[in-house]
């Protein structure tokens, strides 16, 4: 009974794992001609294991029902929100990638499934309420991530951005093992819920103290949160920008969504230990990422310093360690998932007349005249990840300094959306190039239907129309934030 | 009242039309914008003529729970009526200016412009604290591509400059927002403009909040960005920045620094006197060397404006209705103004005063408009200028001799820059040739015109038509700031002894009783 | 309709039309229409006035509009009529009027006509709205009206740039003047609680003892209003210390002179002192104040009119001079002298204005005396009229029998200076004696160089060019000149007589030049006078009684000075004419400082002007630009850029400083811990 | 006695060994010292008791990590002599952070818990059973309750499996490739044929 | 017995000698991830003791976990290394810098 229910309850990461091994024969008789076949394949994949955490979700459910497996893993609602994000973003690598790869004539089967499996990775991360758990699902989808930025090979800039983030990935991982190891020694459990319990709300032993830093430094490596960040402009940069695009968007939020539950619900007892840290992270990561993103060329060096800087943003709501805080994040989380999406497909649909890839921000000079869609929508997600009402970027910013203000940050948060002025400043930059300066007319093609139609979708959302999503995107937040902190 | 959406309706049209005009050519684009303004300025009209003078403070009010977080609630009183005419007045003539000087991106221009046009509205009509700043802060995006896009030579720097300052006042503003709606647990703005909050905190609100409408306004020293962007924005983006904008800092005070934060208002209010004196003394000498016309204006407007943040903080009912009158007739004068020197540039394309002179030879009519603009400026008696600056400055008389005085100097200072103004480009000699040779209006230009002169002069004689729907509100804000008014320093003392009753009301009986 | 609503706005309504229709409308009706309009409310003033003078009208005041309420602050559009605006109104209109049809002739080469006669016409209209006026307020609209049209009439050749600069100026200057004014109001309403002049002046009395604050000070109430009142008189009548803009306001028409800088705005603030005299009785401080500036005005532009040389320029000194006659004996308490020389002054100014612009538009817009002379043989009916004009001025008249208009009025203000008896009253006495002198020497000395002597109008640019033209155009009028001897001064040009609607207003003005004062001195200035004004002012019957009791010497002196000063300019113009010169030689730096005013314009300009614009200038480029965009947004913006530099050399791309990055975020991060 | 001799033994060789790891001249030698640390491991973990891992230790990592690493390190044909010239820029400050790390990492747990250092108490889920031996109780565990990371785990391998392939397999045209259909498709009477020779006759082909 | 400080004070040698052997390396980036291998080694050393002391077994399951994880990630690193040292010839450390600001 037990077991039974521990399987259904890890339904949806057996669906991906069967998956992967039925097309990876696939792939293996198919070989790269069936790469695309797969890549469809993969994305019902993905569908169904997002329909399958979707009923979770939906009753918001929390607590022991949820556990499985001994209550190494935990299927909440929290979980199941942090999945369906993840399962967006895994999709719309899946969906962007093939045009790309086949104009390098680099397609791979194995593309997809390595998608696939990082998903299944992070499956694994958001349902984590295990030390163990965490670390063998953040492992999984590290190693998937590390082969997927070297994928295309040829390219110099990709292996060099796979080495990169692969050796600090390993440093940062090696970090978090040593903190989990001090966690555990002076806990006595990795269990979540025994850590929390062993911890209880009093004085906190330094031996603890100093597993949760080391913890928390090695995931802020993965939500490249500053100063864990350095990899993530080169990484942005080298590797491909399908991948880029995944990069951004999925294992973002599984660690987040990782880092929130170590912090809330693991640590949630002790918050006076963390909040000061993830304070210090979060206006460092927003004053970086703003300044490094403003002395760049590349659009996806860019988008890098930029999601530096929305990870700072993200972790203001956590700093608040409320449950509207929790719920800030999430939806800040969704919000900025589809920006990042959006930018990220535009940053695809730039090629010039050889299909080559415009990565210059220079290049984009007067874009507004020769692909006036292209640019709307590029300056909309500029505006809106700049937080500019009406666009629904304000809205992320908008919940995660409510819920700052609401636990008694207010000078955090002055602070924070002060700097978020400076931030302002370079995406108006690129709104610049886009708008007033000369049409260079480089970026030349025709653009791919799934881009648009993606496009198109992620401006809508980003449109004021968004906020009549508020209610909703609201409400299903709130019950994973409220399953997150369900013992508080 | 009227449970037909009017208010949502004049939201809802200029939308229609930005996204029509987007999405069509110049001349399309053109019409369509006109139209869109047009029916806007009839629906404006209509809410003026429907509106209840002596009837409720908040009417038209309209309620639709569509958001988590903050709510769709729109509804006006009579300051918000005043200001949303304004606006759906000026639109059209923005429009106007626009004819026939932009060529170039047509469409996205024209939808800018109505995009503001709604977002000015919005900010107006909001009665929901989000809501407001929404409206509030959007502004900025149209505002930056058409300073950035339609331009003068400087225009990027000037628009980086209009955002990036605007931006960082109002952010401010958002946190104390939070904290607001937090602490009184609505965020309903005619809820929120009865509550009492802390003394305390509304010392660190009020300061949030004025970091936002001292640079929206704008006020010395954080004005810098009003040349710039003036100066670079197209003839219809100064007039609609400088005619409605600028409106936004004040309106802003009116309907939450003044009625929420009373005490950190009086607490604050010399600090407001003196940023206010200084931008009337120091822009206006600055206003006085300048030789780009719109420069020129635009230092101007900081000088005005300080006069509106003069009235609001003498706490006092002159001063208070004078404020909203300087607004409404500085947004009608240097809108016109701005057009008076679009008019000119558009024939010549400079904006240097050396280049014109001697109009009033080939533009007589021309120079009869601009004069009239310019003296409403300098508020002559009988133009709008006079009534709003008159009451202001004997609202704050009352608190404050030495503020008054100073700030009475701008009646010599704005006369001198203004007429330095108007004496290098429409008298003297033709100098230049190509000056020479401009024809006066055309039929375009005086439909323009006219209606802006007609309501100086309309503002100027008869003023109570634009008094008379703000009184009751400015009642309920005189009552609000009541216990910040400060004793003043003109008080009358007989024998030493103050009178009871305080020194306004010292009329013939308390006089002839101490005789 | 009442006929006041007639008077005040027949001649805005005519303006409107003029103004608008201008060269579409026509010369000729545009013309008409203004002098039409003026000549209506000029008929309708006088039996206002007759009515007043036969004391059988009482004050009415006919409302026309709301204007502005705002709390307790409320006022009207309202046009009060009683003694004092009935006297202003004849004034007015009757002077409006003639000036304009003085104008057909004056400014028939005129290519703007409309445009002049439409801002004569609006003019008269602000100048009506503000001697009817029943607030302070609506006194304040008519005030910066009549200012407006000033500035416009001082610009209307707007291409010279001197007519330009003193267009501004004069707005400018006023506007000084009007700060006062306008605080003056403010500090009324805060008092009275409104600003109604009835109820003022009747509340007025109930001010004794009290003190108020000002400027962090204490006054006494009436004090710091009258004087701040006052201050916008000194401005529109250009007294000492805001003067300046009244000489250089001849640079306008001279019809414009003889109206606004001589007969009637200039002459605003004394009718507002007098309008608001049960006020400024209120406060002995002031009146001093008033009377010291009068005095000294008044002695200050006889001064500085003894040695101009442009005609208009010395009649203006001399209009400065005569307004400070009417302050001083205001400030003695004479109110209803100050007005009576108002009255007769603005007859006999208007008239040596206008005769002066007769004599000007004879030479072909010359107005250096220095080229004129011997002119009497050619323009004998504009010399009659120049004549009674300096008759009247200087006060020529035996007393009981008759005398011109400014010896009753003259001598009254003298008598009422010194029948006050205070020191004070005995300073503006002798001030007042001595300017009187003066004046009788540069009224005489106008004469003479203008009307004796011999041509010397050989030297004028003016005359040259217009000689010069006839030689281009020998179908012109001046023809027959042409080819005249030119060693006699004259260069061959001959000076014609003006035509006959200039000289029908020259005609009516030297009427009045010489019989006002004899006609209406009783009415103004008698035992009975009391009744005329009914309250308009403060008559003070005491002050009257002591006037006809001063002694003999007292009432002969005013006749010696002028014999004085005539025989002077006599033996120094007429006698021996290389006198002035020797004097210049003799009194040099006395010369130079009269030449160029007392350097009023050069102080000003040093401490006003200059340091206006330098401080613009330092505002602007070293504040503005240098210190706030400096430090401010572009300061933000290097300093952002700067970091952001460091920034981006932070991402070194080397992985070894990379993990140094994050051993030191965990150094940090432990160390934090630990210390905590 | 023996035991915290041969603690201290195994402890300073490891130590050792890691410094020369990190500054050997010569990768193979680096490797090597690697290897050497993990033996050292290996006997520590014996000393406590975890005899499973410890052969673990020895068989995963000697056997095949560090191998793995040495053929690489073969096989990317380093010219060694140009290796290790010198420190990189930032070294004294990395030096220093390091022992920074370390005396707060010593101070922070050791001294300050004054030579009792508190660890935390076992929760009883996993504590070792009773009578099992270490490898047995591990695997007791391992399928019971760890059977969820345990296949996890599994499609970690795989991951780096497909990695590995995807990363460093090439078509090589020298190369004759597998053809995996082929070969499965083959059937034996394709590939044999059964002869049945005489004696003496020899096979023929 | 030995004290489990003993162990820690060794294992967090272990740790600081691998975190220096990232950084102070400057031409291989093979010695960087044998410098990773010394960390985890550190870390496996900690999870033993400290199950050992605690009488609980999830630290010596969790090494073995981190071994396996190990040598999967070892795997991916060489072949990153491969496929790197493939294109530019090179594994210098100081050359793994041309995407860089």
């Amino acid at each position: 009974m037990d077991f039974i229910h521990s399987l259904v309850a890890v339904s949806a990461e057996e669906l991906i794992s069967t998956a992967v091994l039925v097309l990876l024969l696939v792939a293996a008789w198919g070989g790269d001609k069936a790469s695309r076949a797969i890549s469809i394949a993969a994305f019902a994949v993905l569908v169904g294991a997002a329909a399958l955490a979707l009923p979770v979700l939906c009753t918001g459910q929390s607590g022991a029902a949820t556990l499985a497996f001994g209550g190494h893993v935990k299927l909440d609602a929290f979980a199941a929100f942090a999945k369906l994000l993840i399962y967006v973003g895994a999709g719309v690598a899946l969906v962007i990638a093939p045009a790309y790869f086949d104009r390098f004539k680099a397609m791979r089967a194995e593309f997809p499934l390595l998608v696939l499996l990082a998903a299944l990775g992070m499956g694994i991360m958001v349902s984590a309420n295990d030390l163990l758990t965490l670390y063998i699902g953040l492992e999984l989808n590290s190693l998937a991530a590390y082969v997927l930025a070297a994928f295309l090979r040829a390219d110099g800039r990709s292996a060099e951005a796979g080495l990169k983030y692969f050796v600090l990935g390993s440093l940062a991982s090696g970090i978090l093992l040593y903190g989990i190891s001090l966690t555990y020694g002076f806990t006595g459990t990795t269990s979540f819920d025994g850590i929390r319990v062993a911890l209880g709300s009093g004085a906190l032993s330094i031996g603890a103290t100093f597993g949760l830093v080391f913890v928390m430094a090695g995931l802020a490596f993965k939500i490249s949160a500053a100063p864990f960040h350095m990899w993530t402009p080169d990484v942005y940069e080298g590797a491909p920008a399908p991948v880029t695009a995944f990069f951004a968007t999925a294992p973002k939020v599984a660690a987040l969504a990782l880092l929130m539950r170590v912090t809330l619900d693991a640590f949630g007892g002790q918050p006076g230990a963390w909040q000061q840290i993830v304070i210090m992270a979060a206006l460092l990561s927003i004053v970086i990422g703003a300044l490094g993103a403003i002395g760049q060329d590349n659009i996806k060096r860019l988008l890098a310093y930029s999601s530096i800087n929305n990870v700072g943003f993200m972790l203001i709501g956590l700093a608040a360690g409320t449950v509207a805080g929790a719920q800030a994040m999430l939806v800040y989380l969704v919000i900025y998932v589809v920006s990042s999406v959006a930018a990220f497909v535009v940053v695809l649909e730039l090629r010039d007349e050889a299909g080559n890839p415009v990565e210059s921000i220079a290049a984009l000079g007067g874009l507004s005249r020769t692909r006036p869609g292209l640019a709307a929508v590029l300056a909309i997600v500029m505006f809106s990840l700049a937080g500019i009402p009406p666009l629904f970027g304000f809205w992320a910013k908008f919940v995660v300094f409510q819920a700052a203000v609401q636990a008694h940050l207010v000078v955090l948060a002055a602070i924070g959306i002060a700097a978020s002025v400076i931030g302002a400043f370079y995406y108006l930059k690129v709104v610049k190039v886009l708008y007033f300066d000369d049409a260079t007319d480089t970026v030349r093609g025709t653009p791919d239907t799934a881009n648009t139609v993606l496009l198109f979708g992620s401006a809508v959302f980003l449109s004021p129309l968004g906020y009549l999503l508020t209610l909703d995107l609201g409400r299903f937040a709130g019950k994973a934030a409220s399953a997150l902190l369900h013992f508080a | 009242m009227s449970h037909f959406p009017i208010l949502s309706l004049m939201l809802l049209v200029p939308l229609i039309g930005a996204v029509i005009s987007l999405l069509s050519g110049r001349d399309t684009a053109r019409k369509v914008a006109l139209l869109a303004t047009l029916v806007d300025l009839a629906l404006g009209v209509v809410l003026w003529l429907q509106y209840d003078i002596g009837g409720a403070q908040w009417q038209f009010q309209e309620h639709a729970a569509l958001f988590a977080g903050f709510e769709w609630k729109l509804g006006i009183d009579g300051i918000a009526l005043l200001l949303i005419a304004l606006t759906v007045f000026l639109m059209p003539i923005c429009i106007g200016a626009s004819w026939n000087s932009i060529e170039k991106r047509a469409g996205e221009y024209y939808a800018a412009f109505l995009l503001m046009e709604t977002l000015m509205i919005g900010v107006f009509t909001a009665q929901d604290l989000f809501l407001f700043y929404i409206m509030f802060e959007a502004g900025l995006i149209p505002m930056y591509l058409i300073i950035g896009i339609w331009g003068g030579a400087e225009r990027i720097y000037a628009s980086y400059k209009f955002f990036l300052y605007t931006l960082l006042g109002s952010v401010l503003m958002l946190i104390a927002m939070f904290w607001m709606v937090n602490e009184a647990g609505t965020t309903d703005i005619p809820t929120l403009m009865q509550y009492d909050f802390p003394a305390h905190a509304q010392t660190w609100l009020f300061l949030a909040f004025f970091a936002s409408f001292a640079v929206k306004m704008p006020m010395w020293p954080v004005h810098t960005w009003l040349p710039d962007a003036h100066v670079q924005a197209p003839t219809a983006g100064s007039v609609i920045l400088a005619g409605v904008l600028l409106k936004m800092g004040g309106y802003g005070f009116i309907r939450f620094s003044l009625p929420m934060f009373p005490i950190a208002s009086a607490y604050f209010a010399p600090m407001v006197w003196t940023l206010s004196i200084a931008a009337v003394v120091i822009t206006s000498l600055i206003a006085l060397v300048q030789t780009d016309m719109k420069k020129l204006i635009a230092y101007s407007s900081v000088a005005h404006m300080a006069i509106v943040t003069v009235g609001l903080f003498a706490f006092n009912r002159q001063g208070l209705e004078g404020s909203v009158v300087v607004m409404l007739s500085h947004g009608i004068v240097s809108g016109a103004l701005f057009l008076a020197v679009g008019v000119i540039y558009d024939r010549l394309h400079t904006r240097e005063i050396v280049r014109y002179g001697g109009l009033a030879i080939n533009m007589p009519y021309y120079a009869l408009f601009f004069l009239l603009f310019t003296m409403a400026s300098i508020g002559l008696p009988g133009t709008s200028g006079f009534v709003g600056e008159f009451l202001s400055l004997m609202g704050i008389y009352k608190n404050s001799t030495w503020i008054a005085l100073i700030s009475t100097t701008g009646i010599i200072l704005g006369a001198a820059y203004m007429l330095y103004l108007y004496r290098r480009v429409v008298f003297g000699e033709q100098k230049n040739a190509d000056a020479a040779a401009m024809l006066d209006l055309d039929a375009r230009e005086w439909l323009m015109m006219v209606p802006l002169a007609a309501s100086v002069l309309w503002m100027g004689i008869y003023p109570e038509s634009f008094m008379a729907p703000m009184r009751k509100d400015i009642g309920v804000l005189e009552a609000r700031v009541a216990i910040a008014r400060p004793k003043g320093d003109a008080d009358v003392k007989f024998g030493g002894k103050t009178p009871a009753v305080g020194v306004a009301t010292l009329g013939s009986a308390q006089l002839k009783g101490a005789k | 309709m009442s006929p006041i609503l007639i008077i005040v706005f027949a001649p805005l309504v005519a303006a409107i039309i003029a103004g608008l229709g201008n060269k579409r409308l026509g010369m000729v009706p545009a013309k008409a229409l203004t002098t039409a309009a003026l000549f209506l409310s000029c008929g309708l003033s006088w039996p206002i006035f007759l009515s007043f003078l036969g004391g059988h009208a009482e004050t009415t005041v006919t409302p026309v509009l709301n204007w502005v309420a705002s709390g307790d602050l409320n006022f009207a559009w309202a046009l009060q009529v009683d003694t004092l605006t009935a006297v202003m109104l004849v004034v007015v209109t009757s002077v409006s009027a003639l000036v304009h049809l003085y104008s057909w002739g004056y400014m028939s080469e005129e290519a703007d006509q409309p445009r002049f006669f439409a801002y004569l016409s609006l003019f008269t209209f602000a100048m009506l709205m503000l001697v009817t006026a029943n607030n302070l307020v609506q006194m304040f609209f008519g005030w910066e009206g009549v200012g407006l049209a000033s500035y416009l009439l001082i610009g209307f050749w707007f291409r010279k740039p001197s007519a330009n600069a003193a267009a501004m100026k004069a707005f400018v200057v006023n506007r000084v003047g009007d700060l006062g004014f306008m605080l003056g109001i403010f500090g009324v309403f805060l008092v009275f609680g409104t600003v109604s002049i009835p109820q003022i002046l009747h509340d007025a009395p109930g001010l004794a003892g009290s003190t108020i604050g000002f400027l962090g000070y204490r006054f006494d109430t009436a004090t710091v209003l009258c004087i701040l009142l006052f201050i916008g008189a000194m401005g529109k009548s250009a007294q000492l210390g805001l003067h300046t803009w009244l000489p250089d306001a001849m640079e306008g028409p001279t019809p414009v002179s003889a109206l606004i800088h001589a007969a009637t705005m200039v002459t605003a603030g004394v009718f507002m002192v007098c309008r608001l005299s049960p006020l400024f009785e209120q406060s002995q401080t002031a009146l001093h104040f008033v009377t010291i500036i009068g005095a000294l005005t008044c002695f200050f532009a006889a001064t500085v009119g003894t040695t101009q040389t442009d005609i208009k320029r010395v009649i203006a000194y001399s209009t400065c001079s005569q307004l400070g006659y009417m302050f001083f004996a205001a400030g003695v308490g004479a109110y209803g002298a100050a007005m009576f020389h108002l009255f007769t002054h603005a007859f006999f100014k208007a008239l040596l204005f206008l005769g002066a612009g007769s004599v000007i538009h004879a030479m072909h817009h010359e107005q250096d005396m220095r080229y004129f002379g011997g002119l009497w043989k050619k323009i004998p009916l504009t010399f009659a009229a120049m004549m009674a004009g300096t008759l009247a001025i200087t006060g020529v008249g035996i007393d009981d029998v008759f005398g011109f208009a400014g010896f009753y009025s003259k001598d009254a203000i003298l008598e009422a200076a010194f029948a006050k008896g205070t020191e004070l009253g005995m300073f503006a006495f002798a001030l007042g004696i001595f300017a009187a002198l003066l004046t009788s020497f540069y009224s005489w000395r106008l004469v003479y160089l203008t009307f004796f002597g011999t041509p010397r109008w050989a030297q004028s640019e003016h005359i040259q060019h217009a000689v010069h033209d006839a030689h281009d155009h020998h179908d012109h009028h001046h023809d027959d000149h042409a080819h005249a001897p030119a060693h006699d001064g004259t260069a061959g040009y001959h000076p014609h007589e003006s035509p006959l609607n200039m000289l029908v207003p020259l005609g009516v003005l030297a009427l009045g030049a010489v019989f006002a004062g004899f006609v209406f001195a009783p009415a103004f200035l008698s035992e009975g006078a009391g009744e005329f004004w009914k309250g308009a002012l403060v008559f003070d019957e005491t002050l009257l009684h002591a006037m006809h009791h001063v002694p003999e010497w007292v009432k002969l002196a005013p006749a010696a000075v002028m014999l004085t000063g005539l025989l002077i300019a006599t033996y120094a113009y007429l006698i021996n004419p290389a006198f002035p010169a020797a004097c210049v030689r003799r009194f040099g730096f006395l010369y130079r400082f009269l030449l160029n005013k007392w350097y009023f314009d050069e102080l000003y300009d040093a401490v006003f002007v200059r340091p206006a614009m330098a401080l613009g200038r330092f505002f602007w480029k070293q504040i503005d630009v240098g210190l706030i965009d400096r430090f401010g947004p572009n300061g933000a913006a290097w300093v952002v850029s700067l970091a952001s530099r460091g920034a981006v050399r932070l991402q070194s791309g080397y992985l070894y400083s990379y993990a140094l990055v994050m051993l030191v975020g965990l150094v940090g991060a432990i160390s934090w811990v630990i210390a905590r | 006695m023996i035991q915290a001799i041969a603690f201290y033994l195994f402890a300073s060789m490891m130590i050792l060994s890691g410094v020369f790891t990190i500054f050997a001249r010569n990768p193979v030698h680096s490797v090597l010292w690697l290897i050497c640390a993990f033996f050292n491991a290996a006997g520590l973990m014996v000393l406590v008791g975890a005899e499973f891992i410890a052969m673990l230790l020895v068989i995963v990592y000697v056997g095949a990590v560090a191998v793995l690493f040495l053929f690489v390190v073969m096989m990317l044909d380093i010219d060694f002599a140009e290796l290790r010239a010198g420190f990189i820029r930032n070294a004294p400050l990395g030096l220093v952070l390091a022992v920074v790390l370390f005396a707060e990492l010593f101070v922070g747990i050791l001294v300050r818990s004054a030579g009792d250092l508190h660890i935390g108490k076992a929760v009883t889920a996993s504590a070792t059973p009773a009578g099992l031996s270490n490898t047995a109780a591990i695997g007791a565990l391992l399928y019971t309750r760890y059977l969820f990371e345990f296949e996890a785990a599994g499609m970690i391998l795989l991951v780096a499996m497909i990695g590995a392939i995807v990363l460093t397999h090439r078509e090589r045209g020298d190369t004759r490739g597998q053809n995996v259909s082929k070969q499965v498709a083959r059937r034996p009477e394709d590939a044999t044929v059964n002869v049945r020779p005489e004696v003496g006759k020899g096979v023929q082909l | 017995m030995i004290g489990i400080g003993h162990y820690v004070a060794v294992s967090a040698v272990m740790f600081v000698l691998g975190v220096l052997g990232i950084f102070l390396n400057r031409k291989n980036v093979i010695i960087i991830l044998m410098a990773i291998e010394l960390i985890l080694l550190s870390v496996n050393l900690n999870l033993v003791a400290f199950s050992a002391y605690l009488h609980d077994l999830a630290g010596q399951i969790f090494a073995m976990f981190v071994l396996t994880v190990a040598a999967g990630e070892a795997a991916i690193g060489l072949a990153i290394l491969v496929i790197y040292f493939r294109g530019r010839g090179t594994i210098a450390v100081d050359d793994v810098n041309r995407m860089k600001g």
